[in-house]
């Protein structure tokens, strides 16, 4: 990857983190409202991950999908409004947090029924298969979505199917509170992609270039037509499951010891290291981003709210 | 226009639909080298290929979640859940993926996809295979259902939904397939959402729809040799549900009985009903009767299966009561 | 007595059940170390230990089939979806297993289980959260559906659904956890399948349910002060679905305005209206009027949201027109 | 396993055998209705299996239940009452072929919405361990039962509590007319096992003593207290998926193939080879069981078809 993309994934880290920390905020002003899932923490798995894909590759995630969508390239602006529920958002206000997508940067959403959009992202697979696309379609889910029947239907049919599907678990070790050990019967989610004859590779998702270089991998294998593929990447969210998680179920110790690597350090310093990047440049375009994060707040803010026609449309296409 | 049954009815308009539009596709289970558990798509298979006919696992979230993917990136999926009683198997896809997405995402996400099913008792199949719960998915918002009674409907709403872009839910009846009927060969089709005067009278109005028609016909003809003309109205669609025609009906006779196959409460029923008196009240001579299946599940044994499901002298004994 | 919230009478009743019979144990997601995402199960996990307070995987089919298969065995598991969304994904458990299973084998097999669920929107959760889909769940036999809307009832209620040998869906409504009544303490029940009049009057008939009651009781109070005297009943349970009580005010008041979070067409208050023409028309002297929720999926935007959730205005316009 | 009870399994896969040829032929005659999928070549999976079980031990399987129905000791009047739904078959005639089932056996039904059995298993053994009772539950399904989300969600729950559940797999090559390549990702059912880091054996189901000693041991081990294990039986229907099935799916040399390895005579060849039984012995065994399928049709044709009054019974316990 070239120094000037090198930054870009900088650049996006920071603004995912910055735009949440800020969304955090208006959150507690209530000018959010409904259930805001955090993705601090886990800023290099997106990031790394969309990097890797070719524009014509299709991004679907969960709930969690701040990060993803500011990775697809759905401006900050869109995304700041969407969480303030204006009309200016990804989804007119419609979706919120939980809820944005732009198709025509194949980002697919934001979905909140757990693990309910792995069928879907094998659905659109089978379609660009039918269809002649030869595209992949990238399916991002946390490990707590790898124990219900959603992940089991889907993950069969795509290896049955021979699909072009990456499947990718962001496996942040609890679903919830629940942790992956009291909830899943094998310790590494990559481990059941055997129970799908179907590669499973496991992968650092603190470091971004990690993450890159296993889904670069990933993806031309997925591309190549070899079928599914289940690639799991270890990350941790800093922040509770949700705003106003009371997190009995983890140790401040246990977040502190993650917090050493958290994503956006890990970088800066291989990107120092590496002489990509001067910790002034970093510095620059660590403020570059507050202004342009100051610029989103002061659009959605200054956006209209929707309007009541808008409750009423789009129930049908036609 | 030919004569024919409304499987043939059914598996015409499938058949002309994907040699019209190659993003038309059928998936679902036995549709392919079994030709469909219900044979209505007997050699698809042959002549379109596995492709465009996929046979699929036992997994009707993995189905519907297919057809809505497939949807999404614009082909034109027909996915087939075995019966309706499947179709709680992929609930969660059918309401609250397949009717919401299009709204939730302010129109981003198109979703033209059918879901074709089977409903129905009367085949002694028991209480997880015999029910008729078509107004449980007629409630969400999102969603079009809709459920033909005659083979002519069956071609025509058929086609429709296939190009409509919204998620369609079509549900056909187990014991109707051999039902016959003149259907217009070729181009044909008939509007998602439009209610429609099967029978016309002016003594009492017979509100139906799917396997209830059947009934509701039978029940017209006898009261006819006593002199009383009912109006028979098939709703077709239940979302959009079509008042039109039965108010108008309703207006000139002033008597309703509404016949569906499914449970009384919180059915089909209830909703004609309701609507009938806010939106007809001083036309009302006598309360609105409601024909449908006793709030039991459906046992195998055949006398007691019949017992509880809607007959045509129930239907006789209820248009006597309103008169 | 003691003036307590929703959850702390919820929380109550579980707490003295689980005290009072060992066969009684609790499953479900995050019920145990987080202490239920409602916060209704705090210091149960503590107090009652891993095995009775069973923390789930995200798996709604396997929590459900989970609870059948104990209570089958003669366990009485109170399962918990943390919301009534997410029911959908037990779809087939809930209205073909549990609901079946005691009928389709002759009473060979008893289903001692409880649902609990919460359901309501309100909260700008989005349209796949935000649901109040009660009346799809009442539509079938072999299930009893029961939504309390005072502390009392949710209390009272639990103890009987936990008491009783049938599957128990039991809703709870997510914004009413902070909702304040007098609570006897102890040793309390309600019938499951009796509606209640929760304040008299005599010049029309408000018929509702959970949510809606609170809304009611508000414009009942509104509407006090100009002279019109409503009179409430809250049915409490969806099935069985007892309308002693308000056919009985019905006929004093001849008017009634149903009132259900849920969307209107095949809702709670389609059914109630039809009952009440069936069961009492020569006291009719206006349609009956439902409201309910605007037929859109919810958005997040919160005008949006509000402007379709029912609201006390709503029933205060409702109930002029009746009058 | 003594002699007597080496016979007493001969007479019970004879007398599936009859009781289902017979029941083929009522149904041909129109005084059997719905759905009937008959056991006809699996006769050794159950017949082992049971015989493997303590009387405590709990019995749960699919549609294709009169074979497990008989083994677990229903008389075959009952199961041909049921079958023509009379008030004296198992379930008054209210279950029909799909739905029988005698708690007080340990045989706890018949259940005919694919795979949704499954968690019910999962939930009972969790209900017998909740309630220290020290019993295994069994639970039997189909290949094609595999490939649905309850499946998934039954295994993972069932490891992850490490709960007293065999789970018996009897892959029969077709889910109705799919075979097991064109629907699972893994063509040996017994792999799915891996993906819930749980013992994954498989047997040859069409002798029943080898069915048996599969099963002893699985049982055991389950009842050892090391949690769930999944066994899979190769097996074939010699009819069709039910009737009325134009098993357009697959030829008839492989059903002719197959019949060579007829459980029955596969049995009979052991009993005489080891002395267990003479010809002349077997062959009365035979005509008793011709009489008993006799006795039972001529109790079904008499019985009293169900009073009206059943249709409303039994909708709710209280
Ligand atoms: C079917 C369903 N069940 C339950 C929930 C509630 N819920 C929302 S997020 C979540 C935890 C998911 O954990 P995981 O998949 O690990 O994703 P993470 O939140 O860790 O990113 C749960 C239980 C839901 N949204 N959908
Ligand atoms: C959820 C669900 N989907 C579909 C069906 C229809 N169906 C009944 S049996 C069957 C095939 C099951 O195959 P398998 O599990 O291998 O069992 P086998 O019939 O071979 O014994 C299907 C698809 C059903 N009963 N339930
Ligand atoms: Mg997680
Ligand atoms: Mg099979």
């Amino acid at each position: 990857m070239n120094k000037k993309d090198q930054l870009e994934l900088y650049h996006q880290m920071v603004l995912i983190r910055r735009v949440e920390e800020r969304g955090a905020e208006l959150y507690q002003q209530g000018k959010i409202g409904g259930f805001m899932h955090l993705y601090i923490g886990q800023e290099a798995v997106s990031t790394g991950l969309i990097a890797a894909r070719q524009p014509n590759d299709r991004v679907i995630t969960a709930y969690r999908d701040h990060g993803v969508a500011i990775n697809c390239g759905i401006p900050a602006n869109q995304v700041m409004a969407e969480l303030l529920g204006k009309s200016t958002g990804t989804s007119h206000g419609k979706g919120g947090s939980m809820h944005m997508a732009d198709p025509g940067k194949n980002f697919w959403g934001g979905h909140a029924i757990v693990g309910a959009h792995l069928p879907i992202a094998m659905g659109m697979a089978l379609g660009d298969r039918y269809g002649k696309r030869d595209n992949v379609t990238i399916c991002m889910f946390g490990d707590g979505a790898t124990n219900i029947g959603f992940f089991h239907e889907a993950l069969n049919m795509a290896k049955v199917w021979s699909l072009p599907v990456l499947w990718v678990c962001e496996n942040n070790i609890y679903g919830m509170g629940t942790s992956v050990e009291r909830a899943s019967a094998v310790a590494s989610i990559a481990d059941k992609a055997r129970g799908y004859n179907m590669p499973g590779e496991r992968a650092d998702g603190m470091d971004v270039m990690k993450v890159y270089e296993a889904a670069k991998k990933a993806i031309e294998t997925v591309r190549s037509g070899s079928g599914p593929y289940l690639l799991e990447l270890d990350t941790y969210r800093f922040r509770g499951h949700s705003m106003g998680d009371p997190e009995r179920y983890r140790k401040q110790e246990e977040v502190k010891k993650w917090e050493e690597s958290d994503p956006i350090g890990i970088y800066r310093k291989y990107l120092t290291e590496n002489k990509v990047a001067t910790d002034k440049a970093l510095d620059e375009t660590d403020s570059e981003v507050l202004a342009e994060v100051d610029r989103a707040v002061e659009f959605a803010e200054t956006s209209p709210e929707p309007p009541l026609e808008e409750l009423y449309k789009d129930v049908y296409a036609d | 226009m030919a004569h024919i049954t409304m499987r043939e009815a059914i598996s015409q308009a499938l058949w002309e639909e994907m040699e019209r539009d190659p993003s038309v596709f059928i998936l679902g289970e036995e549709v392919g080298v079994w030709g469909g558990s219900y044979a209505v798509t007997r050699g698809f298979y042959d002549h379109f290929g596995g492709e465009r006919v996929r046979d699929t696992p036992i997994a009707e979230a993995g189905i519907v979640g297919a057809a809505i993917g497939a949807a999404l990136v614009g082909e034109r999926p027909v996915a087939e859940l075995m019966t309706i009683n499947f179709a709680f198997a992929a609930m969660d896809h059918i309401v609250n993926e397949a009717a919401k997405l299009h709204y939730m995402f302010a129109g981003q996400f198109k979703l033209p996809l059918v879901i074709r099913t089977v409903g129905g008792g009367g085949r002694q199949l028991g209480a997880t295979h015999s029910q008729t719960p078509d107004a449980i998915f007629a409630y969400f918002p999102g969603l079009k259902v809709v459920a033909p009674g005659t083979p002519a409907d069956a071609k025509g709403l058929l086609k429709s939904a296939i190009r409509s872009n919204d998620p369609v839910l079509f549900i056909e009846h187990a014991t109707m397939y051999q039902v016959r009927g003149d259907v217009p060969d070729g181009e044909f089709t008939v509007p998602i959402g439009q209610s429609k005067v099967q029978r016309a009278g002016q003594d009492v109005t017979i509100v139906t729809y799917s396997k209830g028609l059947e009934i509701s016909m039978k029940a017209a003809d006898q009261l006819a040799q006593e002199g009383i003309e009912s109006e028979v109205v098939d709703l077709r669609s239940l979302r959009p549900l079509d008042m039109g025609p039965v108010l108008e009906s309703f207006k000139k006779t002033n008597r309703a009985v509404v016949v569906e196959e499914g449970w009384k409460s919180y059915g089909v029923g209830s909703e004609i009903a309701s609507r009938i008196y806010e939106e007809a009240f001083d036309y009302v001579d006598a309360p609105v009767k409601r024909v449908a299946q006793d709030e039991v599940p459906l046992p195998y044994n055949r006398t007691l299966e019949q017992a509880a499901l809607p007959q045509v002298e129930d239907v006789l004994a209820a248009v006597r009561e309103v008169l």
